[in-house]
């Protein structure tokens, strides 16, 4: 990665991975394109998420990340670790 | 009309329930979801629940574009969802839909609590009597 | 437990779904049928209900033991329904079925108001503005 | 119809047939087995029910009667009227 490609990302916490990572929310640095796997794996190798990381889905600014896709990135853009759902 | 609301306070039925009554409806259709007080044996204390708040809004009216493409005689629809803890027996979601024939609040209130429990960013955790917690996952 | 009523009273929504409230169950679902403003461009002033009370009450009694052969899982049944005058907006029936699981309360709200209005025997006359009252017949 | 065989039932109106018999409620003389088609009739004729005859069903004693079939009636039994519901 080069810097000029790198920006900061709000990363978000919710439900059992908020108790995993210990924080509601964090910045993180990320390539301005990076693809879904990759985007998880560092995810969950910094966040202590590696026993959840098969069940949970990411999603950029309110939208659910398709998987096996490249996902750009830019400043300021809003990462959740959505585990799964069970409202109602 | 639609009426969505993230709350910590308790829920109301009629309150819910009057968003959607309508002059021209003949039928409100409404669900609660409340808190069950047993879970393999366990007891259930109290249910925490907690929301990707501004994603979850997104998705519940996405849910009512849904409702009206599919049931365009739908009038009002209200989605109240509880936040925080939530006591045995009181309500953690109400939905409510209105139409002036009864098929389609039906049909539509059915098809909104099945959308919410899959595509709506809120999780629930039950807090049980003596043993650990747990982060519930929706299955039905 | 099986809670049904006729009554000149107002409906209370609140009301019938505390009844069927319970710690073990999940959902409960509600069917509340309003009165509409108009009716084949007809401003509708009020409906007047009427009912042989004897056999509307053994008839929504054998509503509910249907419902709890077809969905064993129901817990509580409650089936008000007002007679005499209804304004405008006021509820003339409210149906409220609760079950552990979602799915059993809300298909069985949705046939107990199916069968009502094919089985039980009560009259509803829609008194118009400037036209004739008609009693209605269900058709739906 | 031999007279020992006659028995009083009450007869009850409801909605459209209340109004157009004018009461809720009268006495009526009915030998003690009726046919269904004989029943409606003489309901119909005697109580002005004539134009609504082809759109209400008879119950006897709470319970909706099978056309085309015998009736069996009692001293004290209800025969009621049931137009077209309309409840709910």
């Amino acid at each position: 990665m080069e810097i000029e490609n790198v920006v900061q990302v709000k990363v978000l916490f919710f439900a059992r991975s908020k108790e995993l990572a210990g924080l509601r929310e964090t910045t993180l640095s990320l390539p301005t394109k990076i693809n879904y796997e990759q985007l998880l794996n560092i995810i969950a190798v910094n966040f202590n998420l590696e026993s959840i990381k098969n069940n949970i889905l990411l999603a950029k600014n309110e939208e659910v990340c398709s998987e096996n896709r490249d996902i750009e990135i830019s400043e300021s853009d809003n990462i959740a670790v959505i585990p799964p759902l069970s409202g109602g | 009309m639609d009426y969505l609301k993230l709350t910590f306070d308790k829920l109301s039925v009629e309150e819910v329930s009057d968003l959607v009554v309508d002059d021209r409806c003949g039928a409100v259709s409404i669900f609660v979801g409340t808190t069950r007080d047993n879970f393999e044996g366990k007891k259930v204390l109290r249910l925490e629940y907690e929301a990707y708040e501004s994603m979850a809004l997104k998705s519940m009216k996405s849910i009512c574009e849904d409702v009206r493409n599919k049931w365009p005689a739908v009038h009002g629809i209200a989605i109240y969802h509880r936040l925080g803890n939530v006591p045995c027996r009181e309500a953690s979601v109400i939905i409510a839909v209105s139409s002036p024939h009864r098929r389609d609040s039906l049909d539509a209130v059915s098809f909104c609590i099945d959308q919410l429990k899959s595509n709506v960013p809120i999780w629930k955790k039950e807090i049980y009597e003596g043993a650990e917690a747990v982060w519930k996952e929706n299955v039905e």
